[in-house]
């Protein structure tokens, strides 16, 4: 039989699922993999429009964040309980992949894993004088004052840290710093926007101070965070661990990793993401079965294993993720490390609510809205996603 | 052939037409003609894309008007719609009608002024970007600080965005708009000028009385595509804010890019499908009011 | 730099082909700004295109820097996106496509246009505003519509699936339509007395009649077919069916763009459209030699 | 070759009516002249001949043939245009070429016939010119051969000649006459030009507002006309028109002239017409008139002198050479057969 | 007002030259009518004149000054096309007030100008109407209206009346004389019409393949032609030709007759002139012809009768009335006085 798997494509991710095509096409002859990808940008259109069409792949790589639409629409199917128990599931894989869980059952699950982490410049570092990246958020905010440079008019030539929510920001506010501060972004069951509160208005002005108050950053700086990071312009910047490829092939830059800086209480948090796996309403008999085997492969430790060394993302279980090898690496080791204690926000429209983080920041810079108000409209406007989404 | 030969000449050029006209009309009702009808309808209803249509009344409509965000889209589909195009016919005119008269290079200038119509809006859309940035990058800051001039927020401004984004349409476009309008020009006999100069009135008698009048059908053409391309903008709102798609605060956001992201992003297709038809009525009554406003008297 | 020889030798010849010169010889300051402020303009026209060529001849540590020309120039981009094997097919499709759709287009569009124009017959009118409307739906919401229907006639990841939906454009026809008022009708009675029947009046009579503007229509329909990227996208699913836009997105990954390599794609994708462009336009620039026959 | 009939053929330009019943029989083989004042409508009637134009009501027949309903292409004609209407796209020789485009012939016998039309019409050596390089009358030529190239049964001219030098628009009527009796074929013709109409026409045809005024051999409308518009417009320079009273068969002038009468006129007033070529120096006649010359104009072989007759301007005929000077008293006379008579109130002959 | 001085005028389109040197003066207030076959370069001489096309060397002056680079509308003229170059999108009464633009009158005077002109084309009731609405002569009538109605120094005419009908015409030609008388203009006109030429031009310019052939008076061209062409040339019929040989101061023709011959021409052979209006039926004369007539074509007032003298055809005129049969046999005969001489050889007259 032949099954047929999609992904969006980024060559290392191609390269890594074509080793494991090949690894279980040896393992079972009798199945072929036929693998498409598309243009990350476009691939969620893509999927989208294909599979509610019946066209398609058998086994599909969606993010996290859509699982609750396809399983609406029936358009995946549960795993077999036979094969992925969800107690062996949950036992074996971060808790945080709990997310795929719906009606006692797992519907979809990660090869690997994201997390977030301070990437530093090593070079920007030494000529500041200074040693260790920053462990505590007030660390950070004196860490990045001194890696500021501006020119005579005044104009920021050199950020201390990157900032923007449009990048990765809106979550290291909503899943770390915010619950740093003490707060928490939802209620349990994810159907109620929990941080319009005094948590919040504090998180919230942290994060504003960055940029009005000690000036070590600006949003807007060199159009987007990882350029200016790339560019040497930017002493830190907060990103996923995807990022890795692309600075490892960014000449004359040297970067350090540093787990994201502990709050005020010294508590860490972390955010996590994953892509996953699951198995289309198109797989019926025999494409089932190969499907699901081909499951059961692309979520193995040796799978998460080849994952990691080709494509730099994180295993999916601890197991195949806390060897002493990955935690000790320089560059995985805080990425890994950050796993045990993050959390995954819940999403329902992802892009609508990052909208509404990005908004409220941009309230207050361009409008010079209160935070409090700020925050109050932000949780307010993700209130109303939420509601409408689970209202149907 | 019997029955065709019974027609008398009218009815013959008339018969002549519709065959013309068939096969495009069949194209057409497949290709467009259906699929918008679908649109109609499914602003009626409620759809994820994944799922079933369920039936929904006029509820997306409802929603649609009680949107606070809709009615600043609205407002920028409009401003986009009024500055760009006058603006945008009337640099491309006052070029076409000099480079018309241009002979040394009019090929090497024509194609200068051609070339970014013909690279990709992406690509384009990201150097313009590039342009706006504040210092240290931002091409045009980094000319004003050169001059001690402070910097000017062009894209990340609530109020300079907007037309900082028009820009890069209107250069754009501009191309296309001077070919057309050399094409006009050339159609134009040289003896209309030739009985104009003989009568000995100005330059700009010639060209208001003369030129633009017999240019009429190449205007006619333009304020109405232009007009059509401007409430459609899309690629450069949506390439030049990739980050925060027609930011900030919604401020450069149309109507099209308000679509696509509820279509492609919420997935909520009748919402989508409900502004589409509020896009389509409002293009329909400019084109209509256009073409009557300039139609043969 | 052989384009820009290309251009000049295009424009002497355009010189002659203009024919006699109506110009005198004074006021040669008045022309001297025209020409000047007009070259200055195009430049800045093209400024931007100069950075896009720039940025494609860096590295991507230095994309980022304002400079024209790139302090370590490299043609790395080059040899990577074009020792890309997917990247011919991708050209390839692209091309024919483009040019498919061309041909289509200018030959219905014209039809469609002429008929409106010259032809009287009742709903004429509702045939112009309807074939218009079409463009005021935005083609993202046509695109699903469109893929059901590829879906149900087998056409998904084929070339005639990604054609199908731009064989004719309301564009070419608003186009045709309005650059058919200006042939004068005697021609085609003339034609009509000389026996031809209406097809063949529109074939040898009006079409080289608005040779500009069927120039100029091969131009824009050649170009929005070269540059398409939603459909394309939706409809195609092997890479060797890409088209090149949808193709060259695949050098921008995961919550970044490779700039560099983007512009490179860019760069190379405009020389086709600038070769048709050169191609056609001196079409534009021949005009209507009618000009005196009627008065 | 066919005889052509329009029987009370209209019509109308949105709701002003430009032709009011149009009856014309024309014989086959027979040369038609269309003539009347600008904007009559004989390109109208033309166009609706050839089929241009759809025909409002009435009935135009070709060969018996009710051709209302058929294409140009079918009704076996073919049409020179009042402007030319050449293809600037084509070279002289494709032009005229195309009207045998839909012909069977072979394409050798193609470029011969195409070759002797331009040899006829002196353009040989502008077969390979684009129309845009030719001036006014080669463009003309141009028109006129495409049309001749064909034989078709009933040829249409509309004013094919009028940009043509005298020279080669005597060559061309003889040539077209030439064509005319060699082919036989059926001719409307259209012109302003008096002499071509009188030299050419079998019939003459003439039109004003819309209406047909008369129909004649050019001797009959030239020495016949059947009333005063006619008498007019016939005749370069055209008839004097003298008013007077109808009194006992005589007609009394208006400077007190008489002159026999015999018809009855249902007003009496009348009006006397007498061709300036009638009206000769020298009182040999019956129509007495004196007055002073105004103006002479040479004419080569006979000049025109312009005579105020009491307040009234005649034009008379006198000598190529050695004419009267201006300013001078004359005597003029005509005779009374070359008089006529039209009832002032209708304008219609009186006979 | 203004004198037009051409001096050795020469244009040539790409690298064939259509005119070669042409020199002549025109005094303030002078008609001048050009004629001369198609093509021959008018159109091209006038535009040369307006300056709408550059002189390739030469000089053109208008009122002592050197305008070759002056624009048109520095050159105080005004012209009418021969494609009349009205604009389709203006009224007739825009049309016309087109060339009163640029002059200073009050708005209510442009409006009584512009009126006066319709009514003297007779348009008045045009004047709201679009180009596309009128027929060929009503166009061409705006286009002169659009000329006159500006009084310039230098008109221009480029054909004007050659689509309007005999009666408009001649209308219209003393309408343009009388413009002429009055406001003294000097005008350049181009024309086809032989009586346009003879009875409208202070002097006729009959120009042939770029070149001038002769310049005079009407009476001077026509009776005293330079040379075969211009013999030719003007008059309609034209002039036959009989070629003969000269001996003793006597010229045998063809056919035996012979006439008295007072010149010396280079060669031997001599071609005798004769006009047809100098050539009628009797033996009043010392040119002797005898012949068969062939065709008789009736124009009213006479008519012309081609006559078969032993394998030549030569025009004679008759009678209007009565004109002899054709079949008939005829005697033809012309006065010496009448004759006119050119050398065989060289085409110059013999004077
Ligand atoms: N398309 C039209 N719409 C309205 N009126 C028209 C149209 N075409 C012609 N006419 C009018 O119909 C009348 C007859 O026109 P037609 O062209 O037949 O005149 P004509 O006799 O050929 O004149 P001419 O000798 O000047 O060419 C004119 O008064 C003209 O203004
Ligand atoms: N643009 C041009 N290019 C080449 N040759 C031309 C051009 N315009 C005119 N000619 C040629 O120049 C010659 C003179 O043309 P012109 O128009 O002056 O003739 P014309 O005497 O006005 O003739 P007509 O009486 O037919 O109008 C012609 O042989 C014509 O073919
Ligand atoms: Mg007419
Ligand atoms: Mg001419």
């Amino acid at each position: 039989v032949e099954i047929e798997y999609w992904q969006y494509f980024f060559e290392a991710r191609v390269t890594a699922m074509e080793q494991l095509i090949e690894n279980f096409e040896d393992a079972n002859p009798d199945i072929t993999v036929k693998m498409n990808h598309f243009p990350y940008a476009d691939y969620r259109t893509k999927v989208a429009a294909a599979i509610p069409a019946g066209e398609g792949p058998d086994v599909v790589q969606l993010f996290y964040g859509w699982l609750n639409d396809y399983v609406d629409a029936e358009l995946i199917q549960p795993l077999p309980d036979d094969l992925f128990p969800a107690a062996q599931i949950e036992e074996e894989f971060f808790p945080m992949v709990s997310a795929m869980k719906q009606d006692g059952r797992y519907w979809a699950l990660p090869t690997a894993v994201r997390s977030l982490a301070l990437f530093y410049n090593e070079r920007l570092f030494d000529d500041a004088g200074i040693e260790n990246p920053p462990q505590t958020l007030e660390e950070l905010v004196a860490t990045a004052e001194k890696l500021t440079k501006k020119d005579g008019a005044g104009n920021l030539t050199q950020v201390g840290l990157t900032t923007g929510m449009t990048a990765q920001d809106h979550h290291w506010w909503r899943e770390v710093l915010l619950r740093q501060f003490g707060g928490t972004p939802y209620s349990d069951d994810n159907r109620t926007v929990t941080y319009n509160d005094e948590a919040g208005q504090e998180a919230l002005q942290w994060y504003v101070d960055l940029e009005q108050t000690h000036g070590v950053t600006e949003s807007t700086f060199m159009d987007e965070p990882q350029a200016a990071f790339k560019a040497g312009r930017a002493g830190m910047h907060i990103d996923g661990s995807f990022r890795i490829g692309a600075l490892n092939d960014t000449r004359g830059l040297k970067w350090g990793v540093a787990e994201l800086p502990a709050g005020p209480n010294g508590d860490r948090y972390n955010y996590a993401s994953y892509w996953v796996n699951a198995i289309t309403s198109k797989a019926e008999g025999e494409k089932y079965d190969a499907a699901v085997k081909f499951m059961a492969y692309i979520t193995s430790d040796e799978a998460m294993q080849i994952w990691l060394e080709t494509v730099g993302e994180l295993p999916a279980k601890p197991s195949a993720a806390l060897t002493d090898e990955n935690t000790g690496d320089a560059v995985y080791g805080p990425f890994i490390k950050g796993l045990e204690y993050a959390n995954t926000t819940v999403f329902v429209n992802e892009s609508a609510q990052r909208q509404a983080m990005t908004d409220m920041v941009s309230r207050i810079e361009l409008q010079g809205q209160s935070v409090a108000e700020s925050l109050a409209q932000a949780a307010e406007e993700e209130q109303k996603i939420l509601d409408e989404y689970y209202s149907e | 052939m019997n029955f065709y030969s019974n027609l008398n000449i009218g009815q013959k050029r008339v018969l002549w037409a519709w065959g013309f006209l068939a096969v495009p009309i069949i194209f057409y009702t497949v290709v467009r003609f259906y699929p918008t009808a679908n649109a109609i309808l499914l602003s009626f209803q409620e759809w994820n894309l994944l799922g079933d249509r369920t039936w929904a009344g006029l509820e997306n409509y409802a929603t649609l008007a009680s949107d606070p965000v809709f009615w600043k889209v609205f407002k920028n589909t409009f401003l986009y719609l009024i500055l760009g195009t006058p603006i945008s016919l009337i640099v491309a005119f006052t070029v076409a009608y000099h480079l018309d008269k241009v002979r040394f290079m009019h090929g090497t200038i024509r194609a200068l002024y051609f070339l970014p119509f013909m690279t990709s809006a992406v690509a384009m859309a990201w150097v313009w970007r590039w342009f706006y940035q504040p210092v240290p990058i931002g091409l045009f800051n980094n000319f004003l600080a050169t001059f001690g001039i402070p910097q000017i927020a062009f894209l990340n401004s609530t109020t300079n965005a907007l037309p900082a984004i028009l820009a890069p349409a209107v250069w754009a476009g501009l191309g296309f708009q001077i070919i057309i309008f050399m094409a006009g020009l050339r159609a134009i006999p040289a003896t209309y000028y030739e009985a104009a100069r003989i009568d000995g009135v100005s330059r700009w008698t010639v060209l208001f009385e003369i030129t633009i009048p017999l240019l009429k059908p190449t205007i006619v053409f333009l304020v109405v595509f232009s007009s059509i391309g401007f409430l459609r903008i899309f690629d450069q709102v949506f390439n030049m804010t990739t980050n925060n798609p027609g930011g900030p605060l919604n401020s450069t956001k149309p109507l099209v890019l308000m679509i696509y992201d509820t279509a492609f992003n919420g997935y909520d297709m009748g919402y989508a499908a409900a502004q589409t038809v509020v896009l389509f009525t409002i293009l329909l009554l400019v084109s209509l009011l256009q073409l009557y406003l300039l139609r043969d008297r | 730099m052989s384009v820009a020889e290309n251009i000049e030798i295009k424009a002497s010849s355009d010189a002659l082909l203009r024919g006699p010169s109506n110009a005198k010889k004074p006021r040669n300051i008045a022309q001297l700004i025209r020409w000047i402020i007009l070259f200055a303009g195009g430049l800045l026209m093209v400024m931007p295109i100069a950075y896009m060529l720039a940025t494609s001849f860096k590295f991507p540590f230095e994309v980022y820097n304002l400079n024209l020309i790139p302090e370590e120039p490299t043609i790395e981009n080059y040899t990577y996106v074009l020792g890309d094997g997917r990247f011919y097919h991708w050209f390839w499709n692209s091309l024919l496509i483009a040019t498919l759709t061309t041909v289509s287009n200018v030959f219905f569009d014209s039809l469609v246009g002429y008929t409106l124009c010259k032809f009287r017959f009742r709903g004429r009118y509702i045939v112009f505003i309807a074939i218009l409307s079409t463009l005021m739906i935005p083609t993202e919401m046509l695109v699903i519509p469109w893929y059901l229907m590829s879906q149900q006639f087998g056409w998904l990841d084929t070339h005639w699936g990604i054609m199908f939906p731009g064989l004719m454009t309301a564009f070419g026809v608003f186009l045709m339509k309005q650059f058919f008022e200006t042939v004068p009708d005697d021609f085609i009675e003339a034609a009509r007395i000389d026996g031809l029947n209406e097809f063949q009046i529109w074939w040898t009579v009006a079409l080289p009649l608005v040779r500009p503007a069927l120039a100029a229509l091969a131009i824009f329909v050649f170009l929005g077919n070269w540059t398409a990227f939603i459909w394309p996208l939706i409809v195609t699913n092997s890479q060797e069916m890409y088209t090149l836009p949808v193709g060259l997105t695949t050098f921008s990954v995961e919550q970044q763009v490779e700039w560099e390599l983007i512009m490179t794609g860019a760069a190379i994708s405009t020389l086709p459209t600038l070769i048709v462009f050169l191609i056609f336009q001196r079409f534009i620039i021949q005009g209507v030699v009618m000009a005196g026959l009627k008065g | 070759m066919a005889n052509l009939a329009l029987r009370d053929l209209r019509k109308s330009y949105g709701r002003s009516e430009v032709l009011h019943g149009i009856d014309l029989e024309v014989d086959d083989g027979e040369f038609v002249v269309f003539v009347g004042p600008s904007g009559c409508g004989k390109s109208t009637t033309l166009r609706l001949i050839a089929g241009l134009e759809e025909v409002t009501s009435g009935e135009v027949r070709i060969g018996d043939r009710m051709v209302n309903n058929l294409e140009p292409k079918q009704r076996d004609i073919a049409m020179v245009f009042q402007n030319y209407a050449i293809y600037p796209h084509m070279s002289v020789r494709k032009n005229i070429g195309f009207g045998l485009r839909t012909s069977k012939m072979a394409k050798n016998d193609k470029e011969t016939r195409i070759d002797e039309v331009a040899a006829l019409l002196g353009m040989t050596d502008l077969l390979d010119r684009k129309p845009s390089q030719l001036s006014g009358g080669q463009r003309q030529r141009v028109a006129i051969g495409r049309a001749m190239v064909r034989n078709p049964a009933v040829f249409l001219f509309d004013e094919p000649l009028s940009n043509l030098d005298a020279q080669l628009r005597t060559q061309m009527r003889l040539e077209i006459k030439k064509l005319h009796q060699r082919v036989g074929s059926t001719i409307v013709f259209v012109t302003h030009d008096q002499v071509e109409a009188m030299t050419m026409a079998d019939r003459i045809v003439i039109m004003k507002d819309g209406h047909i005024q008369q129909i004649g051999t050019p001797a009959e409308v030239y020495h016949a006309p059947n009333n005063i518009f006619v008498a007019q417009f016939i005749g370069a320079p055209s008839m004097n028109l003298l008013s007077g009273r109808q009194e006992q068969g005589q007609v009394t002038l208006f400077n007190g002239a008489s002159v026999p009468c015999t018809g009855e006129p249902a007003s009496g007033a009348v009006t006397v017409g007498v061709r300036p070529e009638d009206l000769q120096p020298g009182s040999d006649g019956e129509l007495q008139l004196e007055g002073i010359i105004t103006v002479t104009e040479p004419l080569g072989a006979e000049s025109l002198l312009y005579v105020d007759v009491d307040g009234h301007e005649v034009i008379a005929s006198g000598p190529g050479r050695h004419a009267p000077e201006a300013g001078a008293r004359i005597q003029l006379s005509a005779r009374s057969e070359n008089l006529h008579l039209f009832d002032t109130g209708t304008g219609e002959a009186i006979r």
